[in-house]
Order: C-alpha cells, then structure tokens, then sequence
C-alpha cells in the first residue's frame, strides 16, 4: 500500500521520455499537431531521425540508462515508408527489446512503438496523451539501480 | 590519520594563447598555459620531462612539455589531434581552463652534458620535447658546444615549428637541417623532382648527397638526412624522439657515424594512465616509462624487453 | 597472543569484530564466493561462511583495491570546471578469513601501490590500520601451488593474524602488533568467546600444518625459470603459449596480485567522477595508444608480459609475484594451465 | 590415443598432404577442463581429445583477431561437434568466414558434453583430467589415484545439451561417428526448462556480481568485430565503472548485439568465472526469435540476420490501436 507521501510523490511525478520520430512523417505529424495548436503533455523529448528502422535497440537502452522513464518510437504506417521497409524493421527490433527487458523485469510498456503519419497531428496528441497516461502508471522507472526496500 | 595529498588531482591552468603549428588529418597545436590560481610560482622541471594534462570531464593524457623552464612562467604543450581527450582540448579556446599535474618523468640528464656538443633528432610531435631541450640548451649556450637540430615532417605544411626553426637556420649559432618525406609510390620513394626548395637527398646513397653551405631543407627521410650531413660523434650527445621506425633507423645511422650507445639518448611515448608508476601500462619489462623514462639512453634501452616494440 | 574459540561461536567473535571495526568475511554468493561488509546488526551467515574449504574466487584484494573507485569529483562550468576532493575512508577494515596466499598477495600490492613512486591515496587509506585475519587451508583447493613459489597453507606473511582450523575450534594467534591489538580487543570483550590456548592446541596446531603442507595438490619447479626467462623474451614459444587464450581479463580480475587500472572521467549533466578501474594487460586496448600504435598487438606479447611480470618483473622480495593461489588456472574461461605453461617455457630453454 | 584411428589418420593426412594449413580442436585443459588445440603439424594432432569431457566451444578461434592475422587463404579443419556445425553455419551466413576457407570434420552421434563445473562439484577430490567413458545413462569417471565413479548423465551433461534436437553435423566435409549410435534415452530427450520470468530483482542480484572481464564476450565464436561497442571510449556505450547499472547496460547490449545470431552454444555461461546465468539470457532470446518470426539461427548458411528483413505477417508490434480510438 502506498503510504500518503508516495501517493503524493506518484501524482506529481512526471516522467521523461525520449521519443524517437522519423523524418518523414512522424516528425512532420509532431509539426502538424504544432501548427494546429493540438495541447498534449510536455513530457517528451524529441530526437529526430531520418526512419524508425535507424534507431538501434542499444539507443533505447540508452535513454532507460540516463534516466528516461520511457521511449517511444514512431515512424510511417505500414506501406508508407520512404525506405520502404524501415519501419517493419524498427517493429521487429523494438519488439524484440521489450521482450528482453519484460525477461529481465523492466515494464515492456516503458518502451513503446506507434506509427504516425504527417497529416495525423490529432492522432500525434493522442499518442503522446496515451504513452504520458501509461508512464505515469508505471511510476518512476528504476534506471536499472536497486530498488530502494 | 593524517591525510596525504591525492597525487591524481590536477591544478587549474588557463590557455593563455594557442598556436597552430601545423593543418592535416592530424593537426598539431601548441597550448601555452598558466597556473590559474595561487601560487602562481612557474613550474620547476628538466626538458624532456612530462605533464599530465586534463580536458575534465573528457579524460587525461602523458604530454612531453614543449617549452623549457627558462622560457619564463608559461609553460607550452604541443598536442596532435589524434584521440579522445586530444580532439577536446582542440576544440578548446584561449582563456578556458585546463587541468595539469607535474612534471613527472626523468628528464634529460642536462647537468651531466655540460661542454657536450648536441645532435637532435625529431620527427613529426617527436620535436617537442627536443624544442625543451633546445630552449634549455640555448638559455645557457656558453654551457653547451655545437648543435645541429634534425627535423622531418611529412610535407612543409605538416611541419611543427618550421618558423622557429628556419628562423634559428638563419642564425649562425646553430646548424638546423629540415627535411620533408619523399612522395611514395608502390615501390617506393618516388624518384621525381622534389618539392621546389626542399632538394632531394640522393635515394640510394645519401652519404654522397652534396651538401650546399647553408642548405637547410631536405627531401628524404630524416636518417638519410643525418647521413647526408654526417655529424661529427666526437664530444656528442645525440637524441632523437619520432615514430619508432625513425628511431631506429636514425639511431643505425648514428652508430654507423661512430656514435656509442651511451652517447644515444630516445624520448619514449607508451599508452599512460597515471602518470606516477601506478596504473601498470606502460612498462618496459620492470620498468616505467612514466618514472623511470621517458628518457632512456640506448644503452640502457638494449637491456630493456619492448623498448623498441 | 593465542587464544582458541570453538567452532560453533565463530559467529559470536564475528558479532564483537564488526561491532568494533569494518568488518569482511568470504561468503558464498552464488558466484563462487567473495568478501562482503558484515554488519554488527546482520546475522553471521552460518552455510555461505567460507571458512573450510576452498578460497573465494574473488580475492580479498577488492575490498581494500576496490575495482573501482573515484579519484575525484568535478563539476564543470563554461570552460572551467571545480574539483571536490573525496574524504578518505575513516573506518578500520578488518577482513576475516583471508587465506595465507591472498594475504601474501597484499605484501605485493603494497609494493605496488605504496611504492617508490607513487602512492595510492585510496589504497593506503583503506591499508592504513587494516588488520587481516588469515585462516589457514586446511584443505587447499585442485590447483593450489602456493608451496611452489614460497608460500604456505598456513603462511603468515603479510597476515596479522592466522587462525589454524583444528575441526571443532579454531586456533587464533596473533603475528603483527595491528594484530595482537585486534585480538586482545575481542579477548576483552564482556561475551568473548576466546579461551587461552595451552600445549594441546598448539600441538595440534602444529600437526594441521603439517598435514596441509602435504595436501597442497599441485607443485611446479620454479628453480630453472629465471634462467630460461633471461633469454626466453624474444623467443617464438609465447605465441604458442598464449593460444589457446581467448584475451579476456578473467585471470588477471581474479588475481591477488594484479593491479592494473585505466582512469576515465564519467560525467553526467556538468557532474562528474574521475574514477580509477581495473584493467588488465590481457586485453588488446590495454597499450593500443590513440594514434594507432600499439607495442603489444599481439596475445601471445601481452602472455609474455604477465608471465614475466608474475615470475621476473614483479618478483618481491626474492618471491615472485604470483601467490600461487590458482585461480587464474581453475577459472581461465579456455582451460589454460599456468603450471603447465610454466613447464613449457622451462622445457623450451629459452632457446630463442 | 584419445581421438580414433580412423580420425588420427585423417586429420594426419590433411596436414601432411598441405590441404589445410591447421587443425582446430578440442583438447585436454588443466583439470577435469576441456580447451582449444591447434595443430599445424601432424604430430601436433596427438593432443585432440574427444572424451565428453573436451568440450570446449573451439570456434571461437576462428574468428578471433589473432586467427586473422594468419593470412594464409589455405582451409583450416574443424572437430565439430554437431552444435558447432549450427554455429559455423551461422558464421558462413554472416560470412564472418568463406565456406572454402573450411574443412569441417563433423562429429557424429554427439550424446552431449560434460559440464566441468558439475562435474567438480560432483567430485572436488578429483585431480587432473580423467578418463570418461559412457556407459548407458552413466558416465564412468576414472581420475588419478581414485575408484571409478559412476555418475548419471542427466547430472554432468551441459546445460545446453539437455534438450539439444542435433545429434549428428549439419554439413561437414568428412564425418566421424563419436561413438556407437546409441539413442537418447526419452528422459534426455526433455527440452530444457524454459527461461523463467525472475524480474529485475532477480536479475539485478546476478548483473551486480559481473566482473566485466569480458570472458563473456570474448569466449563467443560471435563477437567477432575488432572494434566492439562495448570498449569504445568514443562514445561511452558502456563507461568503465563497474556498477550495477554499467553491468547491466554491458550484459544487455552483449545480447541485443546477439539476438538472432546467437545459437545458445552457451559458452559465455561456460567461461563467466563468477557463474552468471547469461546461458539463460541467452535462451531466451532464440526462442523470442523462434516464437515471433520463426528464425532460428545457424540452420541457413545463406540466411539473412532476422533483425534486418520482415514478413508481411509478422505479429503487430505497436499497442495503440487496440486501445480503441
């Protein structure tokens, strides 16, 4: 059971998180949302690349190990990549990452993966609201320290 | 318990001016640097002794001080941009602050050289702890005989020092022979016309290579220059700080002059961590180039395993 | 002073040291065993005490040389930085259930790290005061040779105090001054569990050394070593040698006597930590400078150089440095025997 | 003679002949352990042992630096076990190393390795390297100066013996049985337990007692890059400072770097001096490759890394839509 000061600590907490957009449409949904002055939490820090397909597992654990409480991955829908296939390969890495840290007991919903396209700032927001909401959920994650007993 | 002093921490120094001895893939700079805070006491060293030189927060690297004590209070370091710390401190500007700790190091055995005639050696960043030498030297010139000052560089441009030197060319205290590498081809030096003002040693047989009065720039390797010029070993001490391929062949050309091998001084470079004997790295058999070296006669580097590695 | 405490209050004198000083047994951990703090307030660990048997294979080494540790704390500013020096460690450490070859091993680092260059402030506070509280093998582990390089089971040098294992009770006696403080210290403790020891023990005592001696399983001739390492340097064999070596770090981390260590800034945000690590000379980066050259490209060059750092170099004392503790041969991930590399290069005769 | 007649004058009659330029291969080690032996001549192959026991992953010295440093484009011969056939298989798919560099003895009727660890914990009094010998569900355990023991098989075998479906080489150049074809019993047969769900606490408990000596990694025929991430200064994957949180980061980027690739030889748990269970980490990823997109490594000498290619039915990897918007 919580005690009053973590559910005080819980409630504030805002997490981190390092959100990896693709050039060519997640990138440019994250703009759209902008210009049409979509409000969605200012939680995520973004790092743009040039496809989803770019990002390495090794930057995932990364953002975890310098203190991100999650990472989002976001590229083009299926079938609209500029490198045709960039981002079924991002799926297969981050699916594979969220597997290894479930086994080593980190919350596979710390790192998430979503495709969002450039004309989609509504749905941008939306994503942001939904990965913000469910970090938040998991509380602060443990940056692979000891968990205090 | 009384507490001793941590040997690992740096003082503040501050750059108080940087000078680009030379461009390239690998660009060289000298750093001229002051203590940053009280006291402010110029450092006391040997020429041919070492600093460790911090970039904080990048790491710490073994450098060979370019200036000599009699230089005055500022102390100078010549840095090639080749690693991790090295590239940092390049990027680094007039006024910021550096970390130094020092000198270590053996140092030239300067006391015991007085009446000596000298012939130095240097190729590429080699030439820096030879320039200490040579500042040590020329602030008590009554103490010391003849010098000839040999250096190489890959091209002109690629040449650490070239107007200190050309400039104590033009002066009659001092013999300075500057050479620059021959262009390579496959098999070889290539046998076309050198660059315009740098003359060609002769490829097969430098010892035949006439010599003008007053020549001072070279095309050949730096060895086949010190055959071309032939040194004199009578009351000589010579020292040579390059690539280790050029210390070995330099130090062949000296023997086959006459020099002995406690007349054949080298400045060695190893991977360093501490700087103080500690960290186990740079090892020559049971000895530390960081302590016990980094000068080494070559008499004593015979008796050392790796010291040629 | 000698004194003889029964087996079963061990934990009791365990309980009194940690409540004086800081206190470090050899547990099991699952790892093979290695020393932790024990606190006055944790119950003694009864089954994962490593007090019979064999040694844990992490030496006590990293409890006084820790495998890593901060040089320094800086903060940096626009072009400029501060540095905040870290207090030394106060507390005395005594570590309890050192084996004699470990202990012999810390005669090494103090020369190595307490040496005529430099010294090692963290190291030396950690040494300062420390007492070491050996315990005899009674049954040395498969690849024990600590006899062959002038060691003993039951060696005192560089121990403070030796407990001898006599089955039901272990006897206590002090070697160094430190040591004869630290044990009169838990003598007058109210709940001492220590009682005088008398003629009897000590005869026993005797025989448990004397019976280890012989039960050190493994022996090598160190004899005509030095005289083939004089010439053996350039020789091609350390190629061979070093083959079926798969360059990791293994033998030297578990080694009492290597001490090598690499310095890097660690930085975080404008804080940070210049932190001074193991490193071992097995490794390829070890010397590889940053311009490309490297004096020891090859494994079988960077074989040579710990061989001849444990058996010609490092030699302390007229001993070498290797402590014959065998680690570094049960536990070399690719089954490489130093004895047996040992007899090679004797039966190469340095034939260079 | 610890390898058979038929082998012996095999392997004599590739180096005598200059077919290959070397043999690769398990030997005796100190103790009851195998290691790696290298023969250039044909009296050198005299060291080869196959006892059970010998089970060294020798694979590794292929693509180790020092092995490339032998520039000569003559074969090397390979004992293979059949595992060690999977893992050249995977090798020639990243093509770490050619086919015609190769000459692949194979092994067959492989019934499964001894674990040294087991077996010295089974019996510390043993001294030096025993005879095995094999017989039904026993191994018979013969050492110097002691009785023979007989011990189950299920007791000494290697983890990653238990539950391995090859027994005989993938491919080979030349074959030799290890032993009479005798069949599994059914109890062997079990696969292994699957990896289990321990959490963070577990794992944390494991990755704070990592030396980072690097045996891991250096032990693994796979980790064959001359600059590996993890000893990079520039950037710091990885900093120096041993620590929980380092460790963890330098175990789990070994694994990324493995998954797909690796053929869970478990070397890397067999040559961890401080008993990580990293052969379970290992596990774990080959069957999350085998469930989710059905590749298994070091079956395909011309297969493509499965992290780089996709399938049009590959399971959905975001979550967002089903949350229903």
């Amino acid at each position: 059971m919580l005690s009053p000061t973590d559910e005080r600590a819980q409630a504030e907490f805002e997490p981190t998180i390092v959100a990896f957009l693709c050039n060519w449409c997640s990138y440019a949904g994250a703009d759209l949302a902008g210009t049409q002055r979509l409000t969605y939490p200012a939680n995520v820090r973004v790092i743009r690349v040039m496809c989803s397909g770019r990002v390495d597992p090794g930057y995932v654990l990364q953002c975890l190990l310098q203190g991100a409480d999650g990472v989002l991955v976001s590229g083009c829908h299926h079938g609209d990549c500029h490198y045709v296939c960039g981002n079924r390969i991002a799926e297969r890495r981050v699916t594979v990452m969220r597997r290894l840290l479930e086994f080593v007991g980190v919350e596979p919903g710390r790192v998430r993966l979503t495709w969002v396209s450039g004309a989609e700032g509504r749905r941008f927001a939306r994503v942001i609201d939904d990965v913000v909401r469910d970090i938040k959920a998991l509380g602060p994650f443990h940056g692979f320290e000891r968990r205090a007993s | 318990m009384t507490r001793m002093a941590n040997p690992y921490v740096p003082r503040r120094a501050r750059i108080e001016s940087i000078r680009d001895e030379c461009g390239g893939p690998r660009p060289v700079r000298t750093f001229r640097l002051a203590w940053a805070d009280e006291p402010t006491a110029p450092f006391d060293f040997l020429p041919g002794q070492c600093v460790e030189l911090s970039v904080i927060g990048v790491g710490e690297i073994f450098l060979s001080i370019a200036s000599a004590a009699e230089d005055g209070d500022r102390l100078e370091l010549s840095v090639m941009r080749v690693g991790r710390v090295t590239s940092a401190l390049h990027a680094l500007e007039e006024g910021e602050i550096v970390g130094l700790r020092g000198p270590y190091g053996n140092g030239f055995p300067v006391a015991g050289w007085h009446g000596s005639n000298f012939v130095l050696i240097g190729g590429g960043i080699g030439q820096a702890p030879l320039r200490s030498l040579l500042h040590h030297v020329l602030a008590h010139r009554d103490d010391y005989g003849r010098i000839q000052v040999f250096h190489g560089a890959r091209s002109p441009e690629a040449m650490i020092y070239r107007d200190e030197l050309e400039a104590q060319a033009a002066s009659t205290d001092l013999d300075v022979y500057l050479t620059i590498d021959w262009k390579m081809g496959d098999d070889g030096p290539l046998d076309e016309d050198a660059r315009e003002g740098w003359p060609r040693v002769a490829l097969d047989d430098p010892v035949t290579t006439e010599v003008a009065p007053g020549q001072f720039r070279f095309t050949g390797f730096v060895p086949q220059v010190v055959d071309a010029v032939s040194p004199s070993c009578g009351d000589t001490i010579a020292v040579t700080c390059g690539p280790p391929v050029m210390i070995g062949l330099a130090v062949q050309s000296l023997e086959r002059l006459g020099f002995r091998p406690e007349q054949i001084y080298t400045t060695l470079e190893r991977r360093m961590k501490c700087g103080i004997g500690l960290c186990g790295r740079c090892n020559l058999g049971p000895q530390f180039v960081c302590t016990d070296g980094p000068v080494f006669s070559q008499q004593q580097l015979l008796a050392l395993p790796e010291a040629f590695a | 002073m000698k004194a003889v405490i029964a087996r079963e209050d061990v934990g009791r004198l365990l309980a009194i040291a940690a409540r004086r000083d800081e206190l470090h047994v050899p547990v099991l951990d699952g790892g093979g065993g290695r020393f932790v703090p024990l606190n006055a307030e944790d119950p003694v660990p009864r089954d994962g005490l490593m007090l019979n048997g064999s040694s844990a294979r992490r030496p006590p080494k990293e409890v006084l040389f820790a495998q890593t540790a901060p040089l320094f704390a800086f903060e940096l500013r626009r072009g400029d930085f501060s540095i905040d020096e870290l207090p030394p460690e106060a507390a005395t450490k005594v570590l309890f259930g050192v084996r004699p070859c470990d202990g012999r091993g810390f005669r090494v680092l103090d020369s190595l790290l307490l040496g005529k260059c430099g010294t090692d402030p963290a190291y030396a506070s950690a040494r300062q005061g420390s007492v070491l509280v050996g315990i005899g093998c009674g049954r040395p582990g498969s690849d024990c040779f600590c006899t062959s390089v002038g060691g003993d089971p039951h060696g005192t040098d560089g121990l403070d105090v030796l407990a001898t294992d006599l089955g039901d009770a272990l006897h206590l006696e002090s070697l160094t001054d430190g040591g004869e403080g630290w044990l009169r210290a838990i003598a007058a403790a109210v709940d001492s569990p220590l009682t005088p020891a008398n003629p009897e023990t000590d005869q026993r005592c005797r025989e448990a050394h004397e019976e280890a001696r012989g039960r050190v399983p493994r022996h090598v001739d160190l004899e005509p070593l030095d005289a083939v390492l004089e010439r053996a340097f350039d020789d091609e064999l350390w190629d061979d040698l070093a083959a079926a070596c798969i360059g990791c770090g293994a033998c030297t981390f578990l080694c009492p006597t290597c001490r090598c260590f690499d310095v890097q800034d660690e930085v975080r945000g404008d804080r940070g930590l210049r932190v001074r690590v193991w490193d071992s000379c097995m490794f390829r980066e070890y010397t590889q400078e940053a311009g490309g050259h490297n004096p020891r490209p090859r494994r079988g060059m960077r074989w040579r150089n710990r061989f001849y750092d444990k058996f010609r170099w490092g030699a302390h004392d007229g001993q070498p440095a290797c402590v014959g503790c065998g680690r570094c041969i049960t536990h070399c991930p690719s089954g490489v025997d130093l004895i047996d590399l040992v007899e090679r290069v004797v039966e190469s005769g340095g034939a260079a | 003679m610890s390898v058979p007649a038929a082998l012996d004058r095999h392997l004599r009659d590739l180096l005598s002949s200059g077919q290959v330029r070397c043999v690769l291969g398990p030997a005796a080690g100190c103790g009851p352990r195998g290691t790696a032996h290298l023969a250039r001549t044909p009296e050198a192959v005299d060291r080869f042992e196959l006892s059970p026991l010998a089970c060294a992953n020798v694979l590794v010295h292929l693509t180790s630096e020092e092995a490339r440093r032998d520039d000569a484009r003559r074969p090397v011969a390979v004992l293979a076990r059949p595992c060690e056939t999977r893992m050249l298989n995977q090798l020639l798919s990243e093509r770490a190393i050619e086919r015609d560099e190769l000459h692949v003895v194979g092994l067959g009727g492989c019934r499964g390795v001894i674990d040294s660890r087991k077996l010295r914990e089974r019996l510390p009094e043993l001294r030096g390297f025993p005879e095995v010998r094999e017989e039904g569900d026993t191994f018979v355990i013969e050492g110097e100066g002691m009785e023979p023991v007989s011990v189950p098989r299920n007791e000494l075998l290697l983890d990653r013996c238990s539950g391995c479906d090859i027994s005989e080489p993938l491919f080979h150049d030349h074959t030799f049985p290890l032993a009479d074809a005798a069949p599994t019993s059914a109890a062997e047969a079990e696969c292994a337990p699957e990896p289990s769900d321990e959490g963070w606490d577990y794992w944390a408990d494991q990755f704070e007692r990592c030396i980072r000596c690097y045996a891991c990694r250096d032990a693994c025929p796979l980790c064959y890059c001359e600059d590996c991430v993890l000893d990079r200064l520039r950037p710091m994957w990885v900093p120096r400072s041993v620590s929980l949180k380092n460790n963890t980061a330098y175990q789990l980027i070994r694994v990324l770097h493995l998954s797909g690739r690796c053929t869970a030889c478990g070397e890397c748990e067999q040559a961890c001096p401080v008993d990580l269970p990293l052969l379970t980490l290992a596990r774990k990823m080959e069957q999350e490759m085998r469930e989710l997109y059905g590749a298994r490594s070091g079956f395909d000498p011309e297969g493509r890394h499965p992290m780089s290619v996709f399938d049009p039915n590959d399971p959905e990897g975001t979550d967002f839509e089903e949350q229903g918007r």
